[in-house]
């Protein structure tokens, strides 16, 4: 499986033109890492470690401060064709109904309307919100809305999923089922998926390898291959080796929480 | 009936009773005043002599006179309120600058421009409806400020995650969102405007409901004056209802949204 | 915003104003604008001064300031009275909220007329005016002020057995200050508006009729200078209200 | 900044387009600015027009009516209208201190006509009981505000009594019958409606304090004469005529005037009975009356020193 997204020596600095704090604020330490076709990786780290700029510098929403981001080979400039993004908070367009907000990213591309109602319709079935088509996102729950945003940027076919902390809003049982759907339609879609989350758990449930990151400024601590069967069920996720992992991930991630408990440690 | 439909009815029953009632001791109210004052006419007199103005079609011509002066006033503050709206939004300087400015507008009484107006457009229609525009442009101008504001960060990023172009990114983004805000503030201009243009012809005029309202003043004839004044009310209420049906039909999602 | 920010956001104020008088003054001294239509600033700045020496312009200010000031007294407590009842019996409250804000929208200064005849000529009129337009936030703003104080703090009052006037002077008032404070703020500077409106339409005394008055005199300046008078007086009420109003929410919120 | 003025301009230009004058076919429209409809100074104009003297001249007379002298001159200055017909001469003076080149043309009403009424039940019996109460006038600079100044300073009240602007005849009777004022301006022929309902008491008489005196004079704007000088001769020859008119056949004018203000006919018969002979005069106001008047604006603060006459004025159109 050849590389899909290789990070080199990515950091960044963000310099504030803010009056307050004043001087600059170093968000991302040295990072690389690489991410194959189909693999679902997930980036793990103490709230405020940097990871979701990471995640952005990936997109290319924000330009690194050194080292680059390559896809397919070729260096990212800005947001890159064959990937989309599927953000925390509620990002779908409350004054469209569902269907037209997965037409959102398609219809921008200047796809036909038959062909993009077409495809909409289907990536909408594909997310199981069949049905739901002519609701407004005001009339459907967190976990609805969620899964538009996930068909939003399914529409768009991309070969990469960025997901910055997707399920981070939900309730704890919710996130679990959500994760469980995301699972079927990334086995249906063989994308590749780079996921990010605060959530231990989450990160075990979901992805073939683990990035555990450090505190702010953030560097990869440790990369954990999670060698769990697929399909992930209740079961796989409750054996003696998970336990372990989620063990071992958590010793390493005590140490570096602590440091995001101090006042000034946003 | 579930238990606080029931309580809900009985509480808007006891409401419109209460409304009922305080609307019958108004009228005893301007009765009695009617009977101390013998220049006030009894309120009978005043609904009678409305009913007269629009049967007769007396006030017709001034109707459309205010009408015009409202409506052209209207569509020059809406032109200039969002355009300087738009311009404050986008550049933070200029907001800086001008915006504390704009609403110190509220604190300003707008009609001693009157007479600046009239000296520039003349006694005729015109100054008018520059008084009617000046009164209006203020809250079209905040409402959009508002509106762009308020736009929501993660829906210019989805944007931006989805190389929408600037054109693309306004008419998609920022134009539905701003709709409800915007048009709240017309709403609010609409009726400024309508006073506008009523203290405008109360100062000196030829034709209009606000020169009506002088005009049987001068004449004595004090009941038609009331029915004018009266028939103003409702104008305004109507004109207001309107404008609110509108804005809730615009912003359905937004209604929704916010429950 | 930091004090550096504050002084460029002053000096590109006094620029802009600077700006606009200047394109104003070049406007009349190149007689695209006649000046019978609009005086040149250097003029209206002379008449101005003129007029703080004469004796016009305080006559004027001290009516108009002691018609503002009655009303705003009136307004306050009338406003305060009605804002309570309000908060107490919710019924009067949706009976007579919608007359109240349709009142509000409608051009009330239509009826000059009928409050020239019941309350004579001159201040009476301005004043009881001015108190229709100024107690209506006042009411408005002290009801939702009481209504929205947070339940906890009530929760506090009543485990502590407050009785209710006590439960009123020490919990409740206190909480909803900012928001009666914003009702104050409007209801007061919606009173100045209307008192210096009417006196423009009533001819009536002060500076409002300072203004119409030399409209009719023909006398540019003095109509200008008048303008100018009643913008800075304005704006400056305006201020003060913001600025005690932007101390109180930042002690309290 | 620049685009925004470029956008302003645009606008107001659109904005004075937007109410195109109206052209009629081959009489020259003449808009004219008098003073408010019921006054007595109007009549040459109603009968001009009714009897067509203007049209023979080649004039479509349209008047617009104003609340008082003040008003009139401005109607003129903001070029709304092309001439007064009934403007008050200290207005006119006081706006030509101030820089508008404005001109008496002729005279129009030469003797001062206007009284103040009180409440026939009212207690005031002379000019002295109206100590400490309210006196209503037109509007600042006009006749009415000039002549209550003069008549209080010869009576030496001017510190007693105030003094307020009440607009129109029909305006002060309102206010003085709603106890507003104590006391308000009239003039024939309306007043005379008032007085035989016995409803109102002539109380002051201006012209028993104030001799020469040029009611109402005829106006113009120095540019609107330099450019149509015929339709200027034109108009004064007709109004001549209709002066002439008024006093050769009193049935046809009161009908006139009756119909035109929509008042009985006894009231106006009252009404013309009692006008002075040739108080409607087309000539040169005598000097002393205008001085008369120029010296009442000064007195009202309208403005600080006289004016050379003949700058403010321009007889040369004068049949």
């Amino acid at each position: 499986m050849e590389e899909l997204i290789s990070v080199k020596r990515v950091s960044k600095i963000f310099e504030d033109s803010g009056v307050n704090t004043g001087g600059s604020v170093e968000a991302v330490g040295k990072v690389d890492f690489q991410v194959r076709r189909g693999e679902f990786v997930s980036l793990l780290g103490p709230s405020g470690c940097g990871k979701s700029t990471l995640l952005d510098i990936v997109a290319g929403l924000e330009p690194p401060t050194s080292g680059e981001v390559l896809i397919a080979g070729q260096t990212v400039k800005g947001p890159h064709p064959k990937t989309a993004m599927v953000f925390q908070s509620m990002s779908v367009f409350p004054w469209r109904t569902a269907l037209e907000n997965v037409e959102f990213g398609i219809e921008l591309k200047g796809m036909e309307k038959k062909a993009r109602r077409e495809r909409a319709r289907q990536v909408t079935q594909l997310v199981g919100l069949a049905g739901f088509e002519d609701k407004y996102p005001s009339q459907l729950s967190g976990g609805m809305n969620q899964r538009l945003a996930i068909a939003r940027a399914l529409a768009l076919d991309p070969e990469i999923l960025l997901m910055d902390e997707p399920f981070g809003a939900l309730d704890e049982q919710t996130r679990f089922l959500m994760g469980l759907e995301l699972l079927r339609i990334w086995e249906e879609t063989r994308k590749t998926i780079l996921f990010v989350t605060h959530s231990i758990a989450e990160a075990i449930q979901l992805s073939d390898r683990v990035l555990v990151m450090s505190a702010r400024p953030s560097v990869i601590r440790e990369e954990i291959p999670i060698l769990l069967p697929r399909p992930r069920t209740i079961e796989t996720l409750t054996t003696e080796i998970a336990t372990q992992i989620e063990r071992r991930i958590w010793d390493i991630l005590k140490v570096e929480a602590a440091k995001g408990m101090t006042p000034d440690g946003r | 009936m579930s238990g606080n439909a029931f309580r809900r009815l009985r509480g808007d029953w006891l409401v419109r009773t209460l409304q009922f009632f305080l609307l019958l001791l108004a009228f005893l109210l301007f009765m009695g005043i009617s009977r101390v004052f013998p220049f006030f006419p009894p309120p009978y007199r005043v609904l009678s002599a409305a009913g007269e103005l629009i049967s007769g079609g007396e006030i017709n011509q001034h109707l459309l006179v205010t009408l015009y002066e409202t409506l052209t006033g209207f569509l020059i503050a809406i032109i200039l309120g969002i355009w300087i709206g738009l311009l404050l939004g986008v550049s933070r300087t200029l907001a800086l600058i001008f915006e504390p400015i704009i609403l110190s507008g509220y604190a300003i009484p707008k009609i001693i421009f009157l007479p600046l107006l009239m000296m520039i457009f003349g006694v005729g229609l015109n100054s008018k409806i520059a008084n009617a525009a000046l009164h209006a442009v203020f809250p079209v101008i905040l409402n959009t400020l508002v509106g762009i504001r308020e736009v929501n960060g993660i829906f210019l990023k989805v944007a931006r995650s989805m190389n929408a172009t600037r054109v693309q990114t306004f008419a998609k983004v920022y134009f539905p969102s701003m709709v409800p805000p915007v048009f709240a503030g017309m709403r609010i201009g609409l009726g400024f405007c309508f006073l506008g243009s009523l203290l405008a012809e109360l100062f000196e005029a030829k034709m209009g409901l606000g020169f009506l309202v002088a005009h049987f003043y001068n004449l004595g004839q004090i009941a038609k004056m009331l029915a004018v004044i009266l028939l103003v009310f409702l104008l305004t209420m109507m004109i207001n209802a309107g404008m609110k049906a509108i804005e809730n039909r615009l912003s359905r999602w937004r209604a929704t949204w916010k429950s | 915003m930091a004090v550096s920010e504050r002084i460029k956001v002053k000096a590109g104020q006094a620029a802009a104003l600077l700006l606009f008088l200047g394109v104003l003054e070049w406007l009349v001294r190149k007689r695209f604008v006649s000046v019978l239509v609009l005086s040149p600033p250097s003029a209206v700045a002379m008449k101005m001064l003129e007029d703080l020496q004469g004796r016009e312009l305080w006559t004027s200010l001290q009516v108009t300031a002691m018609e503002f000031l009655l009303a705003a007294l009136i307004s306050f407590v009338v406003g305060s009275f009605f804002g309570i009842v309000f908060f107490r019996f919710r019924i009067i409250r949706s009976a007579l909220e919608p007359l109240l804000l349709a009142f509000y929208s409608a051009p009330t200064i239509l009826l000059y007329p009928v409050f020239l005849t019941l309350f004579g000529l001159g201040s009476p009129a301005v004043v009881s005016m001015a108190v229709v337009l100024g107690s209506i936030p006042i009411m408005v703003n002290v009801s939702v002020g009481l209504a929205g104080v947070e339940p906890i703090f009530v929760k506090l009052g009543r485990s502590l057995n407050a009785g209710p006037w006590l439960m009123f002077r020490k919990v409740m008032l206190p909480a909803a200050t900012p928001t009666i404070f914003t009702g104050l703020r409007l209801g007061f500077t919606y009173a100045l508006v209307a008192v210096i409106a009417v006196e423009f339409i009533t001819f009536s005394g002060g500076l409002g009729k300072l203004v119409s008055w030399r409209y009719f005199l023909f006398d540019t300046e003095g109509l200008f200078s008048a303008i100018a008078f009643i913008i800075l007086i304005a704006s400056l009420m305006n201020r003060l209200l913001q600025r005690t109003e932007d101390r109180i929410r930042k002690r309290w919120t | 900044m620049k685009k925004c003025w470029i956008f302003l301009t645009a606008l107001v230009g659109l904005l004075t387009l937007s109410v195109p004058p109206p052209a009629s076919a081959q009489l020259r429209t003449v808009k004219i600015a008098l003073t408010s409809q019921e006054n007595m100074d109007n009549l040459p104009y109603f009968v001009g027009m009714k009897a067509g003297f203007f049209k023979e001249v080649g004039i479509n007379l349209e008047p617009s009516y104003f609340r008082g002298g003040g008003d009139v001159v401005r109607g003129v200055t903001t070029s709304a209208t092309d001439l007064a017909g009934s403007a008050a001469p200290s207005a006119v003076f006081i706006a030509a201190s101030k820089g508008e080149k404005i001109k008496v043309i002729s005279s129009n009403v030469g003797q001062l006509l206007i009284v103040w009424v009180v409440k026939a039940n009212s207690p005031y019996k002379s000019i002295k009981d109206l100590k400490g109460k309210k006196v209503g006038f037109s509007s600042p600079g006009s006749v009415t505000h000039t002549t209550i100044q003069a008549i209080l300073k010869t009576e030496g009240m001017e510190k007693d009594v105030e003094i307020v602007r009440a607009g129109t005849p029909g305006e002060n009777w309102t206010a003085v019958s709603n106890g507003v004022i104590d006391a308000g301006w009239h003039v024939s022929p309306a007043v005379y409606n008032l007085v035989s309902k016995g409803e109102a008491r002539i109380l002051i008489t201006a012209s028993n304090y104030i001799k020469d005196y040029t009611q109402s004079s005829v106006a113009a704007m120095e540019e609107v004469i330099e450019k149509n000088p015929d339709m200027i001769r034109n108009l004064l020859k007709a109004r001549a005529k209709a002066i002439k008119f008024i006093s050769e056949n009193p049935d046809k004018t009161m009908s006139i005037w009756a119909e035109e203000l929509k008042l009985p006919i006894e009231i106006i018969r009252l009404a013309y009975k009692d006008l002075p002979k040739g108080v409607y005069e087309t000539a040169s106001p005598k000097p002393e009356s205008l001085l008369g008047a120029m010296r009442e604006a000064i007195g009202a603060g309208g403005m600080k020193e006289p004016l050379d006459l003949k700058k403010v004025t321009d007889f040369r159109f004068l049949p």
